[in-house]
């Protein structure tokens, strides 16, 4: 057992960290905000430059390589500094499954792209039941000559509006088993009939809507086989939670270190508030908690990173930083007192970004009956040697 | 015992329900403190305040020959609870006024201060708006370490400092300002004063402190060398904190306008369910159904304390229970809603669309706002340091 | 409004403090554990002439026809003292019913032998599924000659094994409906076929097992109307989850009572344990939730004394008292330190009861299920204004 | 990184289970401090320490020249986890000789008593089984302040005062003292020593304090003028508390045993769940997996305590971390398994009838004994007290 970061994942800690910060300080997110594209251009430019976008793809497609672990501190560092850009959106929903399931042709024609021009990539999936379940995907793909037609809405897309293509979920066939039916779609983002609206959120993280009237795709664009297209999302969703529980517990750490350094050096009473044991023991239980989401994570990642993806760990993950981020962030803005509740603080911008976060990849109640699911169907040890 | 309203009680109920028909658009539910984000919301709220004024409902707790309605306690409790669960706007103007200004003019005012300024509040003038200039840099749940100094110079006070987190300072026309008017005094909270500024007056600038949700509710002040006649001065010259103590005791009721908001939300949360579908979802349900019992915890617990102050029992650490577990139950109101909400929770409440915002955007504004009210008039710890002290008699611990 | 108790109700709070706390103190409490009956009879005795049994009793039956309010302040200091007897499954399971539903004939022949003579009575309701829904009841009544014949098992009956008489919930019909087809019996304890047996709880508060085999009951027997007996059981749930929540209400103010006075006399630091901040404000939150258990109990008390009986309320009582139960006896405990989890303390025997109160009359769950149907069906006032 | 075990561990696991089958009854569950209850209980536990001191697992982080097994930090982490998962009886015989005693008597003991004492306790001898004698009835949490004397007459300590909370005392040959051998010192933790006491000495006398469910693990113990020889100091007289902090941090491990109980009532319920067809249920289904993940917590910090020892890194907050969560998840999972098994969880511990008790009763044994655990060894809230001063660098608060 080694709890410490490898070489390979210190320097990218490192390298990220400071890219960030230098790159996209708070006032940047701030700006960013009331921008159009959400994110800053330039700097993506730049994260492609450093090869990020490669970051764990293969070498034959211009990638580097990394292993997964890689990618799992890049998010923790992402999350940490709230930096908004479609990396995850490119990356985690789109790429990996190419690198999967896509064939050779595709991911010849789609992956370099991505890695050496930043072509930005998301997924549609969420419709209005909105409960990562296959009988949420409503939206019609029917073949109709060389192309499937495509109607339907997506919500909550996030970039979608930056976007060069868009990785659609859709149903190509109904039946009893919601599972069964799903196609993914490689759409890009300018055919015709396609009309995306941004969503006012309180994040301004750019979370679109997408209308979809009779689009035209060619059948060739289908990722993975035509009806078995849930496989990929659940494959989609296993790497996905972990990498945002990633980020959020990167955030968990970044609200936790502002508010014990608040609370060290505020003054009432002629007292460091941190003195107060009310609040040090908020602070310590907090502790606790954060440094278990880390572990956790990271567990999960290396797991993903070895080959034994864990579904229970990764819904643990995501289950565990959704449990955190919200108290966290509420009692920390709290103890700050009136400042706190300031544009001007950061803390702010951390806990705007909560309910988006706490639904990306699935809530605790998703999250959990999955883990359920695990528990049902795992025989335990006490089984085996009594029997 | 007995737990029911009267029927007095209960005709009035229905005729601020009337009032709320007549008055409001359709559907509506107002937000703690939206009405001092724009303009446009301002307006609005002032003219539902000068329709509450006409009913002697704006302030309805003052003494008739004030120009209040004189109400009993029950009628408060009422107007209260149904202020809350409709989110009347203009309700207090901005707070101050109303709710501690007046009745401290009333109580240590002189006889021409109470004419000059008193009806303008009972009539819902622009005029009548005031602010609060407690809270600075430096001394928030300290409240007795202030600094902004007044010092006598001729007929006129000269103000220097600077005030924080003061709420409606760019709606209101006066400020009820604490300040210091003797130094270096034995104790801290001796030699201060209340006195009454003109937010117009020469040398008092406003910054907007907007939070981070993009709402303007809070402001920053700066004094310098703002003039004052002295006949502003309130009451008795550095005799200000025992009259700040008994103004700020008059921030009541807080816990019951928020228990009627939380029974709206929960009202809405239900039908919202029943809309979706979701009704059914045991976990939908337990949630709705804890709620209901935490709602009406608080409100019980709110009505006790109304009830001990109208049998004129010695009331100390109940409205501080009142006030923790109303910012617990919002908190959890707020949350628990979001989750039912799901992906609907996460809209902007400064850019409410029809479309996205489910039940008006009032679960997400309670979910932010919430922070705010757990933090103003003390924080949870602060009111739980004053529940142990004065009602469990517990050596101080800070 | 009024939060007083009324004249009657302070002198029967006063009369009922002063009679537990001299027939009852706690080492007879400790004593009674190791009794078969479990409970004192010449305290039981002394209860009858005082007439306590009788208390809210019709006159014409030998009772004083006081209120249900003062039962509720009976039962709260009952549980203040945990004085263990059968007057909940006497008075509340059985007398409250019999007065209801029962002819005049019935009511002559039982109330005043429990009046006066101090009959025991319980409720036999749980089987095996033990949830409180009337799909749990098994036990079968059938029809021969001018009896009813009873077969099965009831389980946690408490007292049955001091119990003259058992009101048994059985099937005599069974359908779609669960709900139809539940008929209650009046069975002589002594009847044949009966075998009674003691289960080992930890509050050693006599909950039994009743095996009834080919048991004969005369079908006049009956309570109430054959078949729809599942509305008594309704109308017994919700007073007597009142009353049960009345009994956890005055433990809880006890138990506070208790870790209140040890935290400001025990010394640690050469302090007083009880200005520690984080113990305080536990102390603080505990004293805010019991309040509030106290006057919702004392409302729904009340709604009921006043023919108002609220299902809403009746329930948020009993969930409220389970909520804060056994969260206030286990951090009590902790903040004694060692000596609360020894045999002389009396804390520990308000958590041995912990268990048995939180699943009488309905856990939580169940609780706020019933509280979920009266949200559903309860039409807002915002709809009636705005519609 | 790396979160698996060895392949080394593995398979010590799986030596570790074949013990288990063959030396406990099938579907055997050990629940804490049960084995003291009863001399039933106590001559079972005390017959698997002696076939555990065989296989040098009873001294398993004891270096192999004093009779351990020299084990590496995972194997320790192994068997911890094993001995909490199975509840493998007799593995510390009583905690104090094998856990602190012996490691102890190791570094700061004579020759004399290292030859004495520790082959007792890594044999399982009856002689090895030790208590420690370390809280009075005024010094809890603030140990130092203890008041026991020990005055030096001639070649003997007499030993005068009390103890308390002693686990173990009705079965331990020894205990591990510490009193105080220097009265009025500058500071209170001076002047303390750490003596070796028989219990079999005249002038001790026992009182044993059953817990209230009636459970016998603590004790009471009156020093009536003990005559013990002075070669029984352990170290340097008036040094004690330095050595008394070291033995101290010797009891470490108990999160890792306690998250393997954990573990097994999750498999048990998960079991119990399916057999009584309550796995559907959404709550049994979202409990259990909320039980899941906070189990899954605190092994992983566990670990990473293990790792940062293992690692000769400094750790001075983890234990304490470990504890306090440790602390609370005990408590939820039981309260939580309690809800689970609904009216069967209020069955009594002292007296398990199969009929009744749902996993051999080891949901309603946590109900209790996690009280006693949140109690011993620092409380949960002192634990937070040294997180907060020593993970936190917060200042004092206590």
């Amino acid at each position: 057992m080694d709890f410490s970061l490898g070489v390979e994942q210190k320097l990218i800690q490192k390298s990220v960290r400071e890219f960030f910060t230098k790159e996209c300080p708070k006032d940047k997110v701030r700006e960013l905000k009331e921008t159009k594209s959400g994110f800053d251009s330039k700097m993506w430019k730049k994260l492609v430059k450093l090869g990020y976008l490669g970051l764990i793809f293969p070498e034959e497609y211009g990638g580097t390589e990394g292993e997964f672990l890689d990618l799992m501190i890049f998010m923790e560092e992402l999350g940490r500094n709230i930096t908004p850009c479609p990396f995850f959106t490119t990356v985690a929903l789109c790429g990996i499954p190419i690198v999967k399931f896509g064939t050779d042709e595709q991911k010849k024609a789609i992956l370099p792209k991505i890695i050496e021009k930043g072509h930005i990539w998301t997924l549609a999936q969420t419709e209005k039941k909105a409960n990562n379940y296959s009988n949420e995907i409503e939206l019609t793909a029917d073949l109709s000559g060389d192309n499937y037609v495509l109607n339907g809405t997506k919500l909550f897309v996030p970039f979608a509006n930056s976007a060069k293509q868009i990785l659609v979920v859709a149903r190509t066939q109904k039946g009893k088993d919601a599972n069964h039916g799903i196609t993914l779609f490689m759409v890009d983002a300018k055919t015709k009939g396609i009309n995306i609206e941004v969503i006012p959120t309180a994040a301004k993280d750019c979370r679109c809507e997408i209308v979809f009237k009779d689009v035209k795709v060619p059948k060739e664009n289908i990722l993975g086989t035509k009806d078995k297209g849930w496989e990929i999302v659940d494959y989609i969703f296993q790497q996905a939670s972990v990498l945002k529980a990633a980020e959020m517990s990167g955030g968990c750490q970044a609200v936790f270190d502002i508010i014990v350094n608040y609370t060290k050096e505020r003054k009432q009473f002629n007292r460091s508030i941190a003195s107060f044991q009310a609040i040090q023991h908020r602070l310590v239980d907090f502790m606790g908690r954060i440094e278990g989401l880390k572990f956790l994570v990271r567990k999960a990642a290396c797991e993903i990173s070895t080959g034994n993806s864990s579904a229970r760990l990764n819904s643990m993950a995501k289950a565990s930083a959704n449990k955190i981020y919200h108290d966290l962030c509420y009692h920390s803005i709290v103890l700050h007192g009136a400042i706190g509740w300031t544009e001007e603080m950061d803390i702010g911008l951390y806990h705007l970004r909560t309910r988006s976060l706490l639904f990306d990849m699935g809530d605790v109640h998703f999250h959990k009956e999955k883990i359920a699911d695990e528990l049902q169907f795992h025989s335990p040890a006490f089984k085996e040697v009594y029997s | 015992m007995d737990f029911q309203f009267g029927e007095k009680e209960e005709q009035f109920r229905l005729e601020i329900r009337e009032f709320v028909k007549e008055n409001l658009p359709k559907g509506f539910i107002g937000n703690m403190f939206e009405e001092e984000h724009t303009d446009e919301n301002w307006a609005f709220a002032m003219s539902i305040a000068q329709k509450l004024a006409k009913k002697k409902w704006l302030t309805i707790s003052w003494p008739k020959e004030y120009g209040g309605m004189g109400a009993s306690t029950w009628q408060k409790v009422v107007f209260a609870q149904e202020a809350g669960y409709w989110g009347i706007p203009g309700i207090g103007m901005g707070v101050s006024g109303t709710a501690w200004v007046g009745p401290s003019l009333m109580l240590f005012g002189t006889k021409e201060q109470q004419e000059k300024y008193i009806p303008l509040i009972a009539a819902g003038d622009p005029d009548g708006v005031w602010c609060t200039g407690y809270s600075e840099p430096d001394s928030g749940s300290d409240l007795a370490s202030l600094q902004t100094t007044a010092k006598r110079v001729g007929d006129n006070y000269i103000i220097n400092g600077q005030k924080v987190w003061t709420s409606c300072a760019h709606k209101a026309r006066y400020i009820w300002l604490a300040c210091r008017t003797q130094q270096n005094t034995e104790k801290k909270h001796q030699g201060l004063s209340l006195i009454i500024v003109d937010m117009k007056s020469k040398g008092l600038t406003l910054n907007p402190l907007k939070n981070f949700m993009g709402g303007h509710v809070f402001n920053e002040l700066f004094f310098d060398d703002v003039k004052v006649p002295v006949e502003n001065l309130v009451g008795v010259e550095n005799n200000g904190w025992s009259q700040l103590m008994t103004a700020l005791s008059f921030e009541r009721g807080l816990a019951l306008s928020a228990g009627g908001a939380c029974v709206r939300i929960l009202d809405e949360l239900v039908e919202y369910a029943k809309e979706t579908d979701r009704i059914d979802d045991p976990f939908v349900r337990q949630s709705l159904a804890d709620l209901a019992i935490d709602i009406e915890t608080l409100q019980i617990l709110s009505f006790e304390s109304a009830w001990k102050e109208d049998q004129k029992k010695i009331v100390i650490y109940e409205p501080s229970r009142d006030k923790a577990l109303c910012d617990q139950l919002l908190e959890k109101v707020s949350r628990v809603g979001s989750d039912i909400l799901g992906v609907y929770s996460q809209m902007d409440i400064m850019n409410k669309d029809p479309r996205w915002s489910k039940l008006k955007g009032s679960v997400e504004h309670v979910y932010y706002y919430c922070i705010g009210l757990a933090i103003a008039a003390g924080t949870t710890d602060t009111q739980r340091n004053i529940i142990a002290n004065f009602g469990l008699q517990l050596p101080r611990s800070y």
